[in-house]
């Protein structure tokens, strides 16, 4: 593409550019290569899959918010038992390295999801596993796990004794909780290969006839460019975390409001080796293209010549 | 033409090979906006040459909401960041046979376009438009020039839907209907779909509910249906819809789900 | 203004109408006055007052966010010790109901700034006091109290030892922390007589050009109706924890990404008494005359003849 | 006009009242923008009546950011929100002196405009524009029919207020200035402040930068100076500036706060 390097690897995974497509916000790839923009990203994750086929409750319905979409939490999903090592919906021609995402609402469900994944030869075709952790936990309060630094981890520790060790585990935090490094030290403890930050954080909007919430209250989830501010805080405090002791050295993955080469570039130099982008493709499929040249510029204009001199250099003085 | 605004925009690759049913895919506002979710909206008409090569039409209702009072703001030269045509279209019959066509509110964007496909196979075209006032009701006049007979229909939610539905039980009664194509929001489209089942008549409903993306990506526009072997599923109405044999939607489940 | 009844009370304050000036938005209310549209609001907060007088160390800078403006957390600030009876800084004709906001960084600061408002017969101008709890915590790492019960119910106390019985206290609550139900318990034990939410969340914005944060990323926050979804968020959770019996009925005071009397009527509803406009004025120094317009439309809509009739409706089923 | 854009717009009640060195706090965006903060401009020039009512112009300039960007794009019979006139005017000297008036980039939009009202009190003005390159000078021409005379002087940041500096010492030696107005960032004040000061001449300084709200609600466009008595405190720029007088203002403070 240039002369600038794109190439990252994160826990073990080799990606051709730092950017990926985010849960949920790319489908399973097919429609990516229907539009011809799959080459723009180095991996994709699927959406979340749980251990059986959960039907729409609800609509997945969004609502725009200021500068955001507000989507539920919990969606339809696909079962990891209707896996077909035939036919799995990742399995179209020119689809990038996949990262599944898995939910569950206890520690067991994501071990069945993750052991699932293993069945026949599934597993070749996984790049790396993506964790949910801002679903809900059944056995407290149906809080979030990544709000809860023990939750966190027994998830964590379930799905990697359940996967293989080549495989990297991503796991995918909140960043709307006290204290982000403590839940964030429990994953990586765990067995974690790298720390996604940050899910949808929590939102609501009332319809404005009704005056009632437009999704349920305890999983709606705010997305989209508001999110930028709170996502380069908590990459940033993650990398300020691993420099100063507090957290062990792990790679981190930013999403949440990343539009833009420019956005990217600031992800990056606040400590994330990739990117995810979400609603940023919704908006626009074409937006992989151009965070990818936005960035490859923002390296050329500093005199480097590859992404890895951005990573972290916010931090120095 | 009332409350609604009429768009053409160039697009050649779109008008080429778009057909009655499809929709386009339109980001909205510039790079400063707070909106981030696209409009999905149903093509009013394509035209593969033109001054300017082909183009399409639109037909927006500025009262909807932000994302759509923007759309209705653009003015000559404006560029809009499109893509299409997204969706199935309608299937249209190869013989020359009766047809009624129904649409409601901007949703009806389509039918005339419909209404002259049907009218070139030879079909007899029977035109029902509906609307909560005659302000928001799509090209009447041009509908005249189209089709057979032109009926138009006003009233308020929820009644339309039963308005529309009682017009069309009474049109399936009384002449030769072999197919109905409506065009309209899930609440006025079960009803018609209610009705036209005893009659073995099947309806082909443009499903026009919101679609966030209209590419398949983000999910959020899923219908459920029931397939032939009866198992209840979702497909993405951007992508696999907006046009869907109406007698295999669930209807209850998506009236549900939009709240 | 119409057979629609917009008064409403909080711990005692009576307000004439349900909308207030956020602190560090309208200054000390002189410019309001100055712009003509001091009578659409029931009451203003000042920015907050510190012990002795902060001068800038930065300056308060403000950048632009997707729908929101990051914002210094610690800024200037006007010292208590520089306060005259007579010359107030709030003392102009026509200036509503004053809530003086206090900032700290220990519970003993906090503490002063209150008796120094008892000093003379300062506390005849102040019709409530208002607790900046996202001040950092100097004995905490430097976290804002607000993420901590403990810390926030200190200052909350001591607040309260100091400031005479019939003034109520605000306390001004952050709506980024894992637990806030927790954190609002202490302090309506320790005497609190509204909760607000939401400060500023935590948010960090690097310059473009340098790849450095343009403002303190301990201490920068987001403002602006980014924050709408989060703002209903945390005054629905307060207001079913009043509900279920996990929260003592303490009345809230919704801020955050209001702009529009639709924000108003979905905070209200969501279980709010009153909001308070910050960005929303600097954006548009009329907003408030809209958003009571629109509040009272939205009462008259539903067939209601008072804004407490929308109070806490969106949890009726 | 190169680089800028000069917007007239209609606002009788700011036209009547505004003198040079005064401004407009202008809301960005419409009601869907993501754009929360206002723009607040210096004048360029106020008409008290026209065909339409009063009207005052601004200079844009839109490669500034995104909010530049918008008002940039806005075209005649667009609306926008605007409140003024914003904050204290050049004072102006009561008999004829001779004066030098200095602005940078899109900054110096009040100096033609200052510069007639100085040349009707019967001051000799000197007139110097500078600026980055000849697209972002504003109105040279214009100038050249008010001012005695009128010196141009481009280049790139940092030289660029150095370079302005070393001019109006040159100025200073050899004429008999009796005061220095000057219109531009701080960057480029600071260096001309410096170099008047030891010929005792007041610079009368409009500090263009960015002030959010324009309403003094926001606090965040404080410049920090010195009183009389030598204590330091700050102004809010908006409403107690922009002009100030240059020896008052703690330079090297504010190059610090705006990093
Ligand atoms: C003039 C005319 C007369 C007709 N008369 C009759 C009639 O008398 N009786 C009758 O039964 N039919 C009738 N039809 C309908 C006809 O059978 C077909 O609808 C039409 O020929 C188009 O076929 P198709 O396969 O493209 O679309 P359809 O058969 O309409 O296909 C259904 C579409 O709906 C979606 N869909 C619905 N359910 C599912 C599912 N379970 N899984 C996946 N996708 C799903 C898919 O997108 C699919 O493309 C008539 C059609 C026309 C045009
Ligand atoms: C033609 C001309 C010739 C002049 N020649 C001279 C001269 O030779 N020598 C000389 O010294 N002056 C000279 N001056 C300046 C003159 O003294 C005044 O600036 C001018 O008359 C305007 O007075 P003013 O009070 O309105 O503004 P200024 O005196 O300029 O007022 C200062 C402004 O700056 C702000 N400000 C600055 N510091 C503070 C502070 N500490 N507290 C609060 N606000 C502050 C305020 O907004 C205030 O309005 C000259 C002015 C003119 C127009
Ligand atoms: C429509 C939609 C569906 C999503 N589905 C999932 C999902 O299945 N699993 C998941 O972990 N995150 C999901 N997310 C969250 C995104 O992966 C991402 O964390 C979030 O949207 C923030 O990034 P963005 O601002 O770039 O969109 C979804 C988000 C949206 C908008
Ligand atoms: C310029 C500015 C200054 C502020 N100063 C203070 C302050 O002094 N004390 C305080 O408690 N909050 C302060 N805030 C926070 C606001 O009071 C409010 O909580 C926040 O802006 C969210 O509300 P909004 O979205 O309506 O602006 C400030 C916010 C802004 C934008
Ligand atoms: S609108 Fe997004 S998948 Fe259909
Ligand atoms: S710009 Fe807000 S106070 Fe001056």
């Amino acid at each position: 593409m240039s002369d600038i390097g794109t190439e990252v690897e994160i826990g073990g995974l080799r990606l051709r550019v730092p950017v990926i497509g985010a849960a949920g916000c790319v489908a399973f790839g097919r429609e990516l290569v229907r539009l011809g923009v799959q080459d723009d990203l180095g991996a994709i994750v699927t959406p979340s899959l749980t251990a059986r086929t959960r039907a729409a409750a609800h609509r997945a319905v969004l609502r725009e918010a200021p500068s955001g979409l507000l989507a539920p939490t919990v969606r339809p999903s696909y079962g990891v038992e209707r896996l077909r090592p035939t036919a799995l919906p990742w399995d179209h021609e020119g689809v990038p390295p996949v990262i599944v995402s898995l939910a569950g609402n206890t520690s067991g469900d994501f071990a069945e999801v993750a052991s699932g994944l293993r069945r026949g030869s599934l597993m070749r075709r996984v790049a790396g596993v993506e964790i949910q952790l801002a679903s809900v936990d059944a056995k407290n309060s149906h809080r979030p796990f990544a709000y809860d630094e023990f939750g966190a981890t027994k998830v964590v520790a379930r799905v990697r004794e359940s996967v293989p060790s080549g495989v990297p585990i991503f796991a995918k935090l909140c960043a709307d909780v006290t204290d982000l490094v403590e839940v964030a030290r429990g994953c990586v403890k765990a067995g974690a290969s790298a720390l996604v930050v940050t899910s949808p954080v929590r939102g609501l909007l009332l319809d404005p006839a009704t005056l009632r919430p437009v999704i349920d209250p305890a999983s709606s989830g705010l997305s989209g460019p508001a999110l930028l501010p709170i996502t380069l805080r908590a990459v940033w405090d993650l990398r300020a975390a691993v420099r100063s002791g507090r957290l062990p050295p792990i790679p981190l993955v930013a999403v949440g409001g990343i539009r833009s080469g420019q956005d990217a570039a600031a992800a990056l130099a606040a400590g994330a080796s990739a990117v995810q982008l979400g609603t940023a493709l919704l908006h626009d499929p074409d937006a992989a293209a151009a965070v990818v040249a936005g960035l490859v510029e923002a390296v050329r204009e500093r005199g480097f010549d590859h992404v890895l001199d951005l990573i972290g250099i916010a931090h120095d003085h | 033409m009332g409350a609604f605004r009429h768009h053409t925009l160039v697009a050649p690759d779109i008008a080429d090979r778009a057909r009655p049913g499809q929709m386009v895919s339109v980001a909205i506002g510039g790079p400063a906006s707070a909106l981030v979710s696209r409009r999905t909206l149903p093509i009013a008409a394509a035209s593969p040459s033109g001054t300017y090569g082909g183009t399409v039409d639109v037909i927006v209702d500025p009262g909807l909401d932000a994302g759509m009072a923007w759309l209705g703001d653009l003015r000559a030269h404006d560029e809009v960041a499109m893509i299409g045509p997204v969706g199935r279209a309608y299937p249209l019959p190869t013989s020359g046979v009766d047809v009624l066509v129904v649409g409601v509110g901007a949703s009806a964007a389509p039918v005339g376009w419909l209404a002259a496909h049907l009218r070139d196979r030879g079909c007899r075209v029977d035109l029902t438009l509906a609307g909560p006032d005659d302000r928001h009701l799509v090209g009447v006049i041009e509908a005249r020039r189209i089709a057979g007979s032109v009926t138009v229909l006003t009233g308020a939610d929820p009644e339309l839907g039963a308005d529309l539905a009682a017009r069309v039980r009474t049109q399936l009664r009384t002449s030769e209907i072999a197919v109905v194509y409506a065009a309209g929001r899930a609440r006025h489209l079960a009803p018609v779909v209610e009705v036209a089942r005893p009659f073995g008549v099947v309806v082909q409903c443009c499903v026009d509910e919101d679609m966030p993306c209209g590419t398949g990506l983000c999910g959020s526009c899923e219908i459920p249906v029931r397939a032939d072997d009866g198992m209840r599923h979702t497909i993405r109405g951007c992508t696999e819809g907006a046009v869907l044999r109406g007698d295999r939607v669930d209807w209850a489940a998506l009236a549900e789900e939009l709240g």
